[in-house]
């Protein structure tokens, strides 16, 4: 049977089993050995694999991104961990320009299946560049793939299936809710698709759109919306990039209404795509705007103020409520 | 084969782990004061560095960076910096940030989450802390930049841990300060782990210090728990910087004898052995068992700051847990020179969802 | 009198004024000094100010930045060039997490009035990652300002507006249109303003909303489409971030169509945010979907195969025609 | 005070200016033979080079970067390498790539802006040319790390301009490889220009080798006019590399003869003095006077060879000018493994505007 455990404990649990199906699997990091990590999502693998199999890297974010890609080229799967996402832009000119491009750039000779993993969001009143939500800058990104899982179970099968894909992936840990919930998950190798969005919750008024950790605070106001007779339809999109629109198409054809979730500021966010794509697709089905419910269009505040930037459930009703009375 | 480059690297050192001299006094004007200014400085620090931990403990402050260790290298720098030099940090610097103006509960509220930390008018043109590793050593090659343009005789002075000589902006930094012959100083405290990772793990090479023979600069080791070893090497390499002579590269030799920060747990991967032989050498003791040994400090003295210490820390501590959080509108009000029109209402909202009754009201 | 210039001519005479006018401009770049930039947007500039005021920087594009920032915070103008926007991603650690930052993070003891300038996009048939398009990736960065000029008047009104903007400015140059068409210039000192869009063309039926390079296939097919009877308004957003969705919304609530034309790949673009927005706040006044005409969701291809990547005017007229055929 | 570290960086140089063997030759099985297929590659450069400025010139090839001058390099690093070792090269080697197995009108092909000039299955796993600069030193560690992990006996190479020296990359990339001992050697191209930047602008330091030091491997400078002494230093390296004994970095001093690329005008900046001068110096002379000397080749070979360069270079280039480009789907299919669903309606509309009547027919 499968025993409940966190997020972070899922990761784990997949990166182990990752390691074992096949020893092409390579950690490479910062203080992701010994230490096994700063939120031990590796605790315990370099025990296990060894020092070949898990790489304690020097302190270069450029570095560890260009290693990756050399040795992705290589063949192996090289699986690399940024500490906190606010320390990932010295990674971007090696992932933007070349993980994202190997394949294209060869025509297929070269290949680049590299993952890059790092724990983000705020909420968990961490010191400066340690809270932020850059997914935007990725999802832009052709070439990559970018996923972000809500639960210890997609937590799991979304980075086999990451471990697993001939493209490079970005896998992003919403770290609010490494520890915050237990989920049953069995381990039994089975990946998640990456290409369709996860429908959480059926229902009829209105869909909820969001990702990461804020599916939590989208839950709970469908939960509390119910209550008033709201019936919500909760849409985990998972896969930012490439976005499996049908799922929210099909979705938002039905209600009619939409509120998209996030925590990233709200202009230029990967909100605005999905936004634009359902009322460019979907127009005269829309009975109101597409609201956005979003972090500021400013720098996420240090920790004392960090609740007021952090969009919550309370925000989630408004939003929903206003679109539902529109009109 | 011709020999087209020799260079050597020194270690500079003045107090055994006893605090007897090794070697005579360096030339400083008034150094015996200076170390004892030095002396109540690191015990200062080390004071609170005990209550910011206690702090946070009991959820009273975010993470917080413990100096200890260290205390050596920030008093030397703040003793042989001028005021009109710049400090540029890493994110450990408290006791040269005191020692440079800041408030200590100003210092405490930047570790309690609040911008107005680093806003306090005392620190001058002094950058805050850094936390994305190395990038300040490249703000302070534009501070010496800045200053070499004007023709100013001052400097910057930069700190950066093992780990962040590993990151392309110091070795970028170090290259331009090379060839252009800025006025920095660059002081490495090589406090010999980079969170878990040993600073052999880091670098192959002897010395941190040779990374400036690639940068054509001046590089050097010190003694890191030798305050008067800090301050000769320091005293020359600022000097220098302010006279146009070009930028040092110094590796100190320290040790963190604590967690990385309170959300670390060093026992996990920190051979406890390695710790107690740290702390045989550490920095405050020695220079007290100097002080002593030359009758520059003693037991009453050290008993009353002590005290006085003690009651700063806990005054500023107080100081700091009174002062009201920031206005919700704080979000938005630094971020341009002037609001945007399209922020304006974002603003508003805000301002309404913290009122009683709103979303975000606590 | 005021001599026709072209728009790479119109950034070198707004650098030059700028210096004159204040001795705190200081460029720096690789390559600005004796040679004039790679593309002469420098050019005479170190003979005229000396090599305290140009400096050739060695070869490191996240130190150009890093020394910018520092640079700035002790009140010099640094004005630092980035020679193509594809080598721009080693700045973003410093610009997104310093420069956006400084004034912020020192409640406004510090600030960072740096200016990045860069020439972007395609049409030049130039060598791999030297036509990309990435405003996208800036235009989402609160504290940032991402300006782009459409010809050489605003080039240098809107230049000289970014070195005097207290904000830290990203100044994005259409490489493209640098020499396609000369105009007109007069060597005034007067900025243009950072805070709102310009209406090249008024016009009834459509708005068509664009900037940079595009703006010249836009105007085309505003050109065409009126022999055809079609009164396109046609709108230069010019400042990407923070948008000036006022005059746009003005423009679509009169037209109740719109177009947006841009290079950028389309998922996650500026053009994404811009549809959702009018969306959110226009769509009872949308008589048909919001269209983009953009780059593909692909790598921009080598430049044999450019011209199918880069929309163009034939592009445009075929997305008002089925903007005005809807519903 | 003590001295932690000594350095010494050494020049190698066999060859003078005339082509006059200054030592002994270097202890290498068949050299003689080697040099003269080294000879033969360089001509083939050349008259490479030649064609392609010339096809530029025309606007039948796109921007090109002419490796005029470092010949002696690209050629001693094929040589030196086998089939199994990992080429991971910047934009200036292609002698070394035709030697790698690349065909002519292939490497052209990617000089015209084609994907396929980089797909080429002779590459086998050598990386395509890199266009962001120094970022290939990573990759060469990546490349390294694998074979270091698989515990194969082959080894990276790769190749950066002096100006790619100044830029972080460089910089980790040389850490890391110290700090593991990774199977990777670094060529330093030191041809004095970074487009218009001078070798003096880039670092203060006297040799670029010197940042060898920082990371803890050995370092070397090279005359790079000269193959027999490239000869020396590389095969020494790489074998070393492949053995497990680490890596190196080599600095190659040569000079770049042509514009930095088509799209430069080098007058602007560079005095023809000094242009004149380093043709004195230039390598395919040298090492010709060399081999004439000692009877490797004669006028009637230099004749026949310069012919049947100039025949292959036109049939590669005839080749090269009459492969009709690629469909415009291949835009969508080489840039994930499968094609994303949201890709598909996107590909359509690119293939029926490609169609006549469409908007992007040409
Ligand atoms: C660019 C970046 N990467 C990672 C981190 C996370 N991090 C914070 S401190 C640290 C270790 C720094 O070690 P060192 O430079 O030796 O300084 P020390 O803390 O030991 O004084 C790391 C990895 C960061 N802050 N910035
Ligand atoms: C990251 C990056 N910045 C800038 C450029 C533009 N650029 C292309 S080549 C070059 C000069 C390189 O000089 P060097 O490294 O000495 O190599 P060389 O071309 O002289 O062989 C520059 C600045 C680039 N390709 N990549
Ligand atoms: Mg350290
Ligand atoms: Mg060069």
């Amino acid at each position: 049977m499968s025993n409940a455990i966190t997020m972070v404990e899922a990761v784990n649990l997949a990166l182990g089993r990752a390691m074992s199906q096949d020893e092409k699997v390579v950690l490479l990091g910062e203080d992701i050995g010994t230490n096994g990590g700063v939120f031990r999502a590796t605790v315990d693998l370099k025990a296990k694999f060894g020092n070949k199999r898990v790489l304690d890297t020097p302190l270069a974010e450029t570095m560890i991104a260009g290693l990756a890609v050399g040795m992705a080229a290589q063949g192996l799967k090289a699986v690399a961990e940024i500490q906190f996402m606010g320390f990932i832009f010295p990674t971007m000119e090696h992932i933007v320009g070349h993980a994202a491009r190997l394949r294209n750039r060869t025509r297929g000779r070269l290949s680049c299946p590299l993952v890059l993993r790092a724990p983000y969001g705020g909420g968990i009143h961490a010191p400066e560049h340690h809270s932020e939500s850059t997914e935007a800058l990725f999802a832009h990104i052709p070439g990559l793939r970018v996923v972000i899982p809500s639960s210890p179970a997609r937590a799991y099968g979304l980075l086999l299936a990451a471990i697993d894909c001939p493209d490079p992936v970005l896998f992003l840990e919403p770290k609010r809710i490494y520890r915050a919930s237990k989920q049953p998950v069995e381990d039994n190798g089975v990946p998640l698709p990456l290409d369709t969005c996860f429908t959480l919750r059926e229902g009829d008024d209105i869909t909820l759109i969001s990702w990461g950790a804020m599916i939590s605070e989208t839950l709970q106001a469908a939960d509390r919306l119910a209550d008033e007779g709201v019936s919500c339809e909760v849409i985990d999109v998972a896969t930012l990039n490439p976005l499996d629109l049908d799922t929210m198409l099909a979705s938002v054809t039905k209600t009619g209404r939409c509120v998209i979730v996030h925590e990233a500021p709200k202009s230029g966010a990967v909100g605005a795509e999905i936004a634009a794509s359902l009322s460019e697709r979907g127009l005269l089905e829309l009975r109101a705007p597409i609201a956005r419910v979003a972090g500021y269009d400013t720098v996420m505040p240090y920790y004392r103020l960090e609740n007021h930037y952090m969009p919550n459930s309370a925000d989630v009703i408004d939003a929903v409520r206003q679109t539902l009375e529109f009109a | 084969m011709d020999t087209v480059f020799k260079g050597e690297i020194h270690l500079t050192r003045y107090l055994d782990q006893q605090g007897k001299l090794l070697a005579p006094l360096p030339d400083i004007p008034e150094l015996p004061s200076r170390l004892v200014s030095c002396y109540r400085n690191m015990v200062l620090a080390r004071a609170l560095d005990s209550k910011a931990i206690a702090l946070q403990r009991t959820g009273q402050l975010g993470t917080f960076a413990s100096m200890l260790g260290a205390e050596a290298i920030d008093v030397s720098i703040g003793q042989c910096m001028k005021p009109e030099d710049v400090l540029i940090p890493y994110y450990r610097n408290h006791a040269c940030q005191l020692m440079r103006g800041l408030p200590i509960d100003q210092l405490l509220l930047y570790w309690g989450g609040d911008e107005r930390g680093s806003a306090h008018p005392a620190m001058g043109q002094d950058f805050p802390n850094c936390v994305p590793i190395a990038t300040q050593a490249l703000h302070a090659c534009g501070v010496a930049t800045a200053i070499k343009i004007r023709g100013e005789k001052r400097c910057a002075v930069t700190v950066i841990g093992d780990g962040g000589t590993s990151k392309g902006d110091f070795m970028e930094a170090l290259n331009v300060a090379g060839a252009w012959q800025l006025p920095v100083v660059f002081v490495v405290n090589n406090n010999q782990w980079a969170i878990s990772v040993p600073r052999v793990i880091q670098c192959g090479a002897q010395t941190l210090a040779q990374k400036a023979f690639g940068a054509g600069i001046r590089g050097e080791q010190v003694d890191g728990n030798d305050a008067i070893a800090l301050h000769q090497v320091l005293e020359l390499a600022l000097e220098r910087a302010r006279e146009g002579k070009g930028p040092s590269l110094i590796e100190a030799i320290s040790y963190r004898l604590a967690d990385h920060t309170t959300a670390d747990d060093a026992t996990r991967y920190r051979d406890n052995e390695e710790l107690k032989a740290a702390w045989e050498r550490e920095p405050v003791k020695r220079l007290r068992s100097y002080l002593h040994s030359e009758g520059l400090w003693d037991e009453e003295q050290e008993k009353c700051w002590q005290e006085e210490v003690n009651r700063m820390v806990q005054e500023a501590a107080d100081a700091y847990l009174a002062i009201p959080p920031q206005p919700v509108e704080s979000i938005f009000d630094h971020l341009y020179a002037e609001l945007p029109e399209r922020l304006r209402e974002q603003r508003e909202w805000a301002t309404v969802k913290a009122m009683p009754g709103g979303s975000h009201h606590e």
